[in-house]
Formats: structure tokens, C-alpha cells, sequence
């Protein structure tokens, strides 16, 4: 089943001439991961905030639930806000870095008028144990947390309004190694046991080996190729593909 | 590795320096918070007591800092004028903080033509010699204590407006505020709960240094006759009135210059201290 | 060997963040320096010819002799006579490494060794189409903002190979690039490794790098080195439970859609190291006496030391094994 | 590069326009008309003569119109003329012009002069005994009330020990002297003024320069300067002051109507004929026309110093792209 439909997208900026994504059509399956690979600057991020309407793209549709998320009313929108959600890169800019890990959470519910006050809390400590934290770290700052342990409290962010979707913006890529690994398994435990579709964004074609289920590849903001994941990586076709596969394979 | 441990104790020494310089300013705030709030217990006379008999008597048991021309009690005149100064200068500042973080914030979050208009207006501002500005307008309205603090207030906002918008510009782009639009927050909320709070941190030196400045320009009307009017006192008209009987009476130069001195000096050394605390971390 | 580093310790404002490091590099090898970000191998790097800021830290012992000349005990003056010409450094930001307001031209020329000699145009010249920048070798207006950042980092290499250094410190060279870019600038590294014959301290994060380069590897944690060996020693066979989850934990298509086989926790901060085996927290492997004592290196094979004191039974029963 | 200069000086227009509209609301929004200063001490003036007098200055149109015939005027260079002394406005600013922009420019040299080696030495030496006096030293200078100063200087020097005239810009005999007597008078007369201008705004540039230069000096180029092997003096006078000084050319175009600002003090206490003295007298007077006049000129003369500052540093630093 169709989930999601992107049609025709396109973002240019004002002050580049070059748009920095050239017009793509693509679809998301319920329950599929979809991989977006490419290197940095090709249109993959812009393309993942334009999606969920954080910038505002130029021309196309969004299709979700036979809705344009580019044209339906702000109070529809607010709405559909629970169901796609998003993880970012960087955990170290993700978190205000002014609030607490138990009011970052609390925010999600006080602006959807989810729960009562008294329930909040629970809620709270509950999505915090999901993520493998717990109560104690409620009280803490984000300055107070390792990269690892801030990622997992953005990752319980983007599932506290209980999502069908969420876009992965390079959700390891700037952690160490171990803690790589760690989160890898927590969004693939995430994934099968809610059932959420994602998709996920990489540069590093490994990562998205290891996670994907289809995969586009995506350079100066257009696609080149896509296709099944054991088809990319056994068949590519693309120039762009091959030579991503080569630089990546003779660094493993 | 003797060298090793003198760098050992030359860091240390770095971090104590930098302190002792902030603590001093805000010690120094803090004496003259007091002085000013506690003014009637501590002023030994009426301000505005005239005393015919001691008109211009030097500094002495009874007349601590000597008394004035119409032999007033310089010492609770000072007090007094504490309060004045240092209400001119926060109550100015709180209002060029008001309207420079309303501007700033507005042109840094919703940009293009908003941004443009604001920044430029900042622009516009910024080309007049500001102390121009004040002396025309206190001239023309008439130089009450409210006008003066008022026309201070709106005419030196513009470096807040700046900072905040300089930081807000570079904070909308972090991804926690994608994030916040992203739970759908308001953009109300995304200025004033996340935005703000995080841009003010350079503001807040701005904000100390510019109380400093504000009561160094209602000491400066005043000696030119047009800021906070007799017999309400101010350091600075205490100042004044000092000049035309300087040959005479030095302590009437000398008090209130060295009160308005050592103040601004411990505002600044207190805004140089924040600002080095925040950038170190 | 070219470079001997014994018994390094360094002291940063948080705690002791090298504690006690040795490594040897022989002329023409390449040792790879691995770890994770915090873990004191960027320190190490910067030790050798003491280019940590004053105010950050100091080298409190040890000794850095380089060519058999300890590099420590120098004064000033000599030291800055061994920085760029005997060793040479390629820093991780090609884009802030470059000073942004000399040209690219001014700034190679700098580095020559024969400073202010009539050839100086042809050699910046042949010295840039050597690590592939033709395109602007004989020009010299170029700034380093017009240069892509793989541009900028060859003109980093090349600053760094001119004076023929003894030895070559790599931290971090590609990890601001992108994969493709990363790609040609390890090729570069290693055509001139070859050509030119240096010696070469590799420091990254990144085991898929480490491996394609380096002759030996050492991976460092919480400040020491806790195995080190032959790489393709370590390839089939690691000596260390960290290691073996480090390379456990490299995503990879032969690993499709199963969890991985993570090290739990968070390397440990210098200001709390726990007591005995640094590691011990994380490792599933560990007994009561890893917590009391800090194991030593102990060697498993010919020049493949392991700071476990597991290691030889757990690879004997198959419990760590290279993948 | 010309093509630049005319976009800039096109952008002018619109904040000239604005210039001029906040000075016009300045006037003539304030309660209390342009009029009433010459009529209002004279009570037999009647209605009728002050609605004559009103009507001259074409004080009875509604403002839009009063704006557009002002502007008309101005853009000719005609600010009308003086309510005090009916000459005309431009000739009484053209004559104070020179001086109060000489002292600026003279206060504006001085202060680089002593500022930008007190900030680079600070950073430089950065926590140290020296830095923390000239950190005292400069805030000293802040702190001291300009008029304070002058008064003190002024009873010191001029009045008990007489080293220095301390009022007028010229002796009385000024036109007996030679040439070199008259430079010597005039420079004679300007100590005092030109250092009390200067002493105040010492903290600003100093300071600037001093985190500039802290800040450059953690720079990763600096690094890489360093483990060239440059001698550290190269490093710092050569690599990281070129840098630190950038951003100082576009702070001294802000540092115009501070200086300009503050000459209405040291003007008034020193008695020179400056444009801040003018303008003192004239708000005294409420002589409007010159009132306007000075603020327009004064803030034009701030754009012409950004004007002059922004070209300079797009000059001077290759990373702005002129085109």
C-alpha cells in the first residue's frame, strides 16, 4: 500500500541558480525502509524538510492519506504533524540546548493536547524506557548526554506523537562507531515493532545497505537511479551508482 | 617538565584574573544597587534641605562630602542621585532591550521583506550620531526624567536589535528548531520559548555595557543643562552645578565624577566578564 | 625506526587524556592510529612536535625521539626546525586549515625548505600537478575559498610532502570529504606513500580507512593503546573484545537487515575512568579480575600485543573471531 | 570593482530618504512649533503675526506638503536659512565641517594607533598580568565621563601648570604667525580635544581587537602555520593579524557618529567652532533649520564613512566576491 507520494517536488533557493531539488516523483510504501543515498549537498536533506513542509517547497504535491500536504489548511496540517515525523543528524543541535530532556518531551503532548497534565509524565517516562533511557533522565540537559544517549532522545521525540512515519536525516552519522551500531538496532527494533515506515537518508551506501529495503540515488538534486536494494548493489546502472559503490567497497 | 607545571599554574592563574575583574563589577553593581534601594536609611539628611549657615563647607564629620551652594548635604544628595542615575540607565536599557529584541527577533525568524525593512530602519538609525538625536528631542520635548529615559531607550536599540537577529539567523537553521516546527509548534512558541531564550545570551553583555553607556548620557545632558532638572538630584547635575564653583569647592567636581566613573567601570568590567564566560564555554 | 614514542602522557584540563603510550613507526611504514572521537589519538598526533595549545594541556612524561633525537627536550628553536620539514602534518578540515586570506601560492611557498631560491614558481608548480591540482599549478592568485574541499586538501598534502619529511601525520585526512572525493585523496596518500617512501602515522575514527592504508594498527581507547599488530593480523583475528566489536559494528550489504552486534555504553570520560580494565564496563566478556588491575600489553603472536588478559583464551575457544 | 561602488552608492539612496524622514518627524512631530521660540517670549505678538510668521516658513501646509518642499529644497544643497542669524544654513555647517572631522579623524588615528597594538598584545599574551592592566586601563578610559575629563585636564593642564591653551582652535595673534607657527598653534590647541575624543572610544577598538585576535588565534590555519615550522613571529604578525585587522576597517565606519556624537561635549567645554557646538547652540535656539541640517549631514557623513569603510574591506579581503 501507498503511504506517502512525492510528485514533481521541486525547491530552488533564492540565492543559487541551480534548483536544489530538480522536480522528483517518488512513492513510499506502508511499512517499507527507503533508503536516499547521496553525498553531501545533492538535495537529499532539502528534500526530507521540504517533505514535512519545514521549508517550503516551489511546485509539486505530497500525497498522504489523498491529501496535498502543500495545500491543505495550517490546522490540517498541525494535524497530520503527528503522523510524519522526523530524526535529524546532528545531536548535538537537535535538543534546545535551554531545556530539559523531560520538557522536550512534555512540549510534543502540551502542543497536541495529548493527555492530561497528570498523564504527561508517565507518557513521558514511557517513550524515554522505549528509546532504552529512563526516568532519571528526565531532569537532565542535553549538554549532560553523550551523543549516543541525545540521538535516542531525538528519536523519542519523533515517536512521541505515536507516528506512522519518520524520516531518518542521517541518524548516525555524526556518532562514534559503537554507538552507531546501537542505534542502527534501535530504529530496525522501532521499526518492527510499531511497524513504521521510514525514510532513511545516508551518505554512506553500508549504512544503507544494512537497513534498506529499496534505495534511490540521488545527485544535484535529481534522482539517477533506484531500484531494489540487492539490485543496486549487485546491478548498478548509473555511472554516479558505480562509482559511489567503488569509492565505498575499497574503503571496507 | 618544570616548564609543564608553570603552564599548570598559569592557567589557573588566566581563570582567576578573569574573575576578580568581573567580581569587582559586580561587586561594585551590587554596592550601588544597595546604595540606591535603601537611599532614605542611608542619606544622614533631607536631599533637598537647605542650610544657609553651611553653604560649601568641605567634607567633615557631619557633611561627609561637604555640602553645596545652598548648603545642601552632598553626601545624601549623592545617595539620593544614585537612585536617579542608575533608574535612568536600567529603565532606558529595559526599553531599548524591549523594542531591539521585538525588531530583532521579527527580522531574523520571518526574514525577506521583513527582515529588510527592520535592518534597514537599523541602518538608518545607526548613521545618526545618536547623542545628536537625544539632545534634539530632549531639547524640543522637555527634559524630564521620564522623557530622558525614554528618548535613551529608543534611540540606542539598534546593537540588541542586531545581536538577536544575528543569532536567531544562525539558530533557526540548528536542527532543533526544524524540530519544533516538525512537532508543530507555533511560531509563537518557536520565538519566544526556544528562539529568544537562546539568542540572549550575547544581549546580555550588550545589555550591561548599555546601562553603563545610558548613565554616562544622562550625566552628559545633564552638564549640558538638559537632563534630569534641578532640584530633583542627579550625579550629573550635582556635577554641573559642581563646575561653576570648581575653584572653590573640589569635592562638589570630584564625588560625583568619581561615582559615575567607578560605576560605569564596574558595569563594563561585569559585561566583559559575562561576555568572557560565554565565550569560553 | 623513524619515530619512538615511549611512555607519553599527557594532561589536559579534564584529566589525564594520554596515559602512558608507546609506538614505533620503522622508515616507509604506514601505522594506522584508531579510535573514537575522545579517545586522545588526535593528542598524540599533536604531541610529536608539541603543537598542543599551552593553555589546553601539557605532555607531563614521556619521550618522542624521532630519528633517535628526543623531540621533547628541545627548545623552541630548534623544534620549529623539525616542524615541516622532518614532520608534517594533513589536518581533518582542509577548509579551515588553510589560512583564508593568502593565496594558495603564498602559502606553499612558505613551505618550501630552500626558502626564497629562484626556482621557487617551477617547483609550487610541479609540487601541485603531483598531487593532481594541474589546473592551478603556474597560477597565483587562487584562494583557498575559490578550491573545492578536496582541492584544499591536496594543497594540504602537498605543503605537507614538499620538504621530504621523515614523517607524515594524517589526522583525520578524508573525514570532512565526501565518499567519492575521500576516495582519491586515499589513492593520492597512498601513490605518494610509495613513490616518495614515507612514513606515515594514519590517526581516524574510521576502521574502513584504517584498514585500506596502514601496514600496522593500533587502536587506542580511554588514552592507551589496547591492541595493536600487523593489519592483516588483526583482519583475521583481533586480539581485543573492542576491536572485535568495532568491526562488528561496521555496517555493510553482507549484513543486511540483521541487528548488530554492538558494544553497549559510552566510552568513558577522562574526569571518571573506572578502575582496572578500561573497558570492563562495556565488555561481556569480563570477569572479576578485570576490574582490579589495568592489564598490560601481552603479546598474542609475532608483534600482535592485546591489553586483555582474556585474549588468548577467548580466541582459543572461538569466542572473538575476525569476521 | 566600480560596479560595486554604484550599487552601493544606489543602495544609499533609500536610507538617505530615511534620514531624512526621521529627522523631519524628529522636529516636527515634538509638541511645540518651530515658531513658538521666536514669538513666545514676546506676548504682545498676536495670533495673527505668529500665523504670519508660520505661513513664511510654510509652517500653516499639511506635513507631506512641508516634506516635499523641504526635500525639494535639499536636494539643491538648500537647508534654508538660520532663524538665528539668517545666514544661510549650509555655509554655518560648511564652515564647522573641517574641524569637528579633523579632531574625528585625528581621535580616529590615535585610536588605531594605541588601540590595535594594545588588543593584539593582549591576545597575544592573553590572561596575563599585562593584559589584565590594559584591560583596566582601557575600561578606565571608557568609564571617565568625557566632560569630567575635559574639566580636570582643563584646570590642570591649561589653568595651574598652563602647558596647553584650552580654549579655540587659534591664539588671538593666530594671524601674525608663520606658517609653521600657525601648524604648531593649531596642533597645540587640539591635544587636549583630540585626546579626551580619543581616550573614551580606546575600550571599544581595543577590545574588538583583542577577541578578534583570540579568536584568530585558535584558528585551524594557525595551527597549520605553526606546524609549518614558521617562526612565531610570522605566525602572529603575519598569518593571524592580517586576519584579526579585517573586520576593524568596518568598525571604524561605526565608529563615525560616536565621535561626531560626542563632539558636542569636548566642542562646548574647549569652545571650538565645531558642528557639535553649532549644534548645541542651535538646539538652544531651537533654531530648526540648522537643526535639521546638522542631523542630515551628520548622519549623511556616517553612510559616506560606511560607504568608504565596506569598499575598503571588500578591498582588502579576497573572500568577498565583487561581482
Amino acid at each position: 500500500m501507498e503511504l506517502l507520494k512525492v510528485v514533481n517536488l521541486k525547491k530552488v533557493f533564492p540565492k543559487t541558480k541551480e534548483p536544489a531539488v530538480n522536480g522528483v516523483d517518488f512513492s513510499i510504501l506502508k511499512g517499507e525502509v527507503l533508503g536516499l543515498v547521496g553525498e553531501s549537498g545533492c538535495g537529499k536533506s532539502t528534500l526530507a524538510k521540504c517533505m514535512l513542509r519545514l521549508i517550503n517547497a516551489q511546485e509539486g504535491n505530497i500525497l498522504y492519506k489523498d491529501r496535498d500536504l502543500l495545500k491543505i489548511l495550517p490546522k490540517d496540517m498541525h494535524r497530520m504533524r503527528k503522523d510524519l515525523q522526523i530524526i535529524f543528524q546532528d545531536p548535538y543541535t537537535s535538543l534546545d540546548p535551554r531545556m530539559r530532556i523531560g520538557d522536550i518531551l512534555e512540549e510534543v503532548f502540551i502542543i497536541h493536547h495529548s493527555f492530561l497534565r497528570g498523564r504527561r509524565k508517565v507518557k513521558v517516562i514511557e517513550i524515554l524506557e522505549m528509546v532504552g533511557l529512563g526516568e532519571t533522565y528526565l531532569k537532565r540537559l542535553p549538554s549532560e548526554l553523550s551523543g549516543g544517549e541525545r540521538q535516542r532522545v531525538g528519536i523519542a521525540r519523533s515517536l512521541a506523537t505515536d507516528p506512522e512515519f519518520i524520516i531518518c536525516d542521517e541518524p548516525i552519522s555524526s556518532l562514534d562507531i559503537s554507538v552507531q551500531a546501537q542505534i542502527l538496532n534501535l530504529l530496525m527494533d522501532l521499526q518492527k515493532r510499531k511497524n513504521l515506515t521510514y525514510l532513511f537518508i545516508s551518505h554512506d551506501l553500508g549504512v544503507i545497505a544494512s537497513i534498506c529495503d529499496r534505495v534511490i540515488v540521488m545527485q544535484a538534486g535529481n534522482f539517477v537511479e533506484r531500484g531494489l536494494c540487492e539490485d543496486i548493489f549487485r546491478k548498478p546502472k548509473h555511472d554516479y551508482t558505480k562509482n559511489l559503490l567503488k569509492s565505498s567497497s575499497l574503503l571496507s | 617538565m618544570k616548564r609543564n607545571r608553570n603552564n599548570m599554574r598559569y592557567s589557573l592563574k588566566i581563570w582567576n584574573g578573569v574573575n576578580k575583574l568581573m567580581l569587582f563589577g559586580a561587586l561594585v553593581v551590587i554596592f550601588f544597587a544597595m546604595v540606591a534601594l535603601f537611599a532614605p536609611l542611608i542619606a544622614p539628611y533631607d536631599p533637598g534641605r537647605i542650610d544657609i549657615e553651611n553653604i560649601l563647607t568641605g567634607p567633615s564629620p557631619s557633611h561627609l562630602l561637604g555640602t553645596d551652594s545652598l548648603g545642601r548635604d552632598l553626601f545624601s544628595r549623592m545617595v539620593y542621585g544614585a537612585r536617579i542615575s542608575l533608574m535612568v540607565g536600567l529603565i532606558a536599557v529595559g526599553i531599548a532591550a524591549v523594542i531591539g529584541i521585538f525588531l530583532g527577533a521579527m527580522a531574523g525568524y520571518y526574514g525577506k521583506w521583513v527582515d529588510v525593512l527592520i535592518m534597514r530602519f537599523v541602518d538608518i538609525m545607526l548613521c545618526f550620531p545618536t547623542f545628536f538625536l537625544i539632545l534634539a528631542v530632549i531639547a524640543l520635548l522637555e527634559p524630564s526624567i521620564v522623557n530622558i529615559m525614554i528618548i535613551i531607550g529608543v534611540t540606542s536599540w539598534m546593537g540588541v536589535a542586531r545581536l538577536i537577529r544575528a543569532e536567531i539567523l544562525s539558530l533557526k537553521e540548528r536542527d532543533f528548531i526544524y524540530a519544533e516546527k516538525a512537532i508543530g509548534a507555533s511560531d509563537f512558541r518557536i520565538i519566544v520559548r526556544h528562539l529568544i531564550p537562546n539568542a540572549m545570551a550575547p544581549v546580555l553583555v550588550n545589555i550591561t555595557l548599555g546601562i553603563a553607556a545610558a548613565i554616562l548620557v544622562e550625566s552628559s545632558l545633564s552638564f549640558l543643562g538638559i537632563g534630569v532638572q534641578p532640584p530633583t538630584p542627579s550625579w550629573g547635575n550635582i556635577l554641573t552645578e559642581g563646575k561653576s564653583v570648581m575653584g572653590a569647592a573640589w569635592w562638589m567636581v570630584v564625588f560625583p565624577g568619581v561615582a559615575i566613573f567607578i560605576t560605569v567601570l564596574g558595569y563594563n568590567l561585569l559585561g566583559e566578564g559575562i561576555r568572557e564566560k560565554l565565550t569560553r564555554s | 625506526m623513524v619515530l619512538e614514542i615511549k611512555g607519553l602522557r599527557v594532561r589536559y584540563g579534564v584529566g589525564e587524556v594520554v596515559r602512558g603510550l608507546d609506538l614505533e613507526i620503522a622508515k616507509g611504514e604506514c601505522v594506522g592510529l584508531v579510535g573514537e572521537s575522545g579517545c586522545g589519538k588526535t593528542t598524540v598526533g599533536l604531541s610529536i612536535t608539541r603543537l598542543i595549545p599551552e593553555r589546553k594541556g601539557t605532555i607531563s612524561s614521556g619521550r618522542i625521539l624521532l630519528e633517535g633525537q628526543d623531540l621533547l627536550t628541545l627548545d623552541h628553536e630548534s623544534l620549529r626546525k623539525v616542524r615541516g620539514k622532518k614532520v608534517s602534518y594533513v589536518f581533518q578540515e582542509p577548509s579551515s586549515s588553510l589560512n583564508p586570506v593568502f593565496t594558495i601560492y603564498e602559502q606553499l611557498k612558505e613551505a618550501l625548505p630552500g626558502r626564497g631560491a629562484t626556482d621557487d614558481d617551477a617547483v609550487i608548480s610541479d609540487l601541485l600537478k603531483s598531487v593532481g591540482l594541474a589546473k592551478i599549478a603556474g597560477k597565483k592568485n587562487i584562494y583557498p575559498h575559490e578550491l573545492s574541499g578536496g582541492m584544499q586538501q591536496r594543497v594540504m598534502i602537498a605543503m605537507a610532502i614538499v620538504p621530504r619529511p621523515d614523517l607524515l601525520v594524517l589526522d583525520e585526512p578524508t573525514t570532512a570529504l565526501d565518499v567519492t572525493v575521500q576516495n582519491q585523496i586515499l589513492d593520492l596518500i597512498m601513490e605518494l606513500k610509495n613513490k616518495i617512501g614515507l612514513s606515515v602515522l594514519f590517526i581516524s575514527h574510521d576502521l574502513r580507512t584504517i584498514f585500506r592504508l596502514a601496514d600496522r594498527v593500533a587502536v587506542m581507547y580511554a588514552g592507551r593503546i589496547i591492541e595493536e599488530g600487523p593489519r592483516k593480523r588483526i583482519v583475521a583475528q583481533p586480539g581485543h573484545p573492542y576491536t572485535v566489536g568495532l568491526i562488528d559494528s561496521i555496517p555493510s550489504f553482507e549484513h543486511r537487515k540483521k541487528r548488530f552486534d554492538a558494544i553497549e555504553g559510552r566510552a568513558p570520560l577522562f574526569s571518571d575512568l573506572p578502575q582496572g580494565c578500561k573497558f570492563h564496563p562495556r565488555c561481556k566478556f569480563k570477569i572479576d579480575k578485570c576490574v582490579h588491575a589495568e592489564p598490560e600489553l601481552e603479546e598474542l603472536s609475532d608483534g600482535h600485543v592485546s591489553r586483555c588478559i582474556r585474549a588468548k583464551g577467548l580466541i582459543a575457544n572461538g569466542a572473538i573471531k575476525g569476521s | 570593482m566600480f560596479r560595486y561602488i554604484f550599487r552601493r552608492i544606489i543602495g544609499l539612496v533609500p536610507l538617505l530618504l530615511g534620514i531624512t524622514i526621521i529627522t523631519f518627524a524628529v522636529i516636527h512631530l515634538a509638541p511645540g512649533k518651530p515658531t513658538d521660540m521666536e514669538t513666545q517670549f514676546n506676548p504682545k505678538v498676536s495670533l495673527e503675526a505668529r500665523e504670519r510668521i508660520a505661513h513664511l516658513y510654510g509652517l500653516d501646509k499639511p506635513l507631506h506638503i512641508q516634506y516635499k518642499d523641504w526635500m525639494a529644497r535639499l536636494v539643491r544643497l538648500d537647508f534654508g536659512t538660520s532663524f538665528v542669524d539668517a545666514r544661510p544654513v549650509i555655509d554655518k555647517i560648511k564652515e564647522r565641517i573641517p574641524i569637528t572631522l579633523g579632531i574625528s579623524l585625528a581621535s580616529i588615528i590615535l585610536i588605531l594607533l594605541i588601540g590595535v597594538p594594545i588588543g593584539v598584545s593582549s591576545a597575544v599574551r592573553q590572561g596575563s598580568f599585562y593584559d589584565r592592566g590594559m584591560t583596566v586601563f582601557v575600561f578606565v578610559g571608557f568609564a571617565i565621563p568625557t566632560f569630567w575629563l575635559s574639566l580636570i585636564l582643563m584646570d590642570l593642564v591649561g589653568v595651574r601648570w598652563g602647558l596647553l591653551p584650552v580654549s579655540g582652535i587659534k591664539s588671538l595673534e593666530f594671524e601674525k604667525f608663520g606658517m609653521l607657527e600657525k601648524i604648531i598653534d593649531v596642533a597645540r590647541h587640539l591635544v587636549l580635544p583630540v585626546f579626551v575624543s580619543a581616550f573614551g572610544s580606546l575600550a571599544g577598538i581595543s577590545r574588538y581587537m583583542r577577541s578578534n585576535m583570540v579568536h584568530v588565534l585558535k584558528q585551524d590555519y594557525i595551527r597549520t602555520a605553526r606546524a609549518k615550522g614558521l617562526k612565531e613571529k610570522d605566525v602572529i604578525y603575519k598569518h593571524a593579524l592580517r586576519n584579526a585587522l579585517l573586520p576593524v576597517v568596518t568598525i571604524l565606519g561605526l565608529a563615525v557618529p560616536g565621535l561626531i556624537g560626542g563632539s558636542v561635549i569636548f566642542e562646548s567645554i574647549f569652545s571650538i567652532p565645531g558642528m557639535g557646538r553649532l549644534f548645541y547652540e542651535s538646539v538652544m535656539a531651537r533654531d530648526y533649520p540648522v537643526i535639521m541640517g546638522v542631523l542630515v549631514i551628520g548622519a549623511a557623513l556616517t553612510l559616506l564613512g560606511n560607504l568608504l569603510a565596506d569598499v575598503s574591506y571588500a578591498a582588502v579581503d579576497p573572500r568577498i566576491k565583487l561581482e
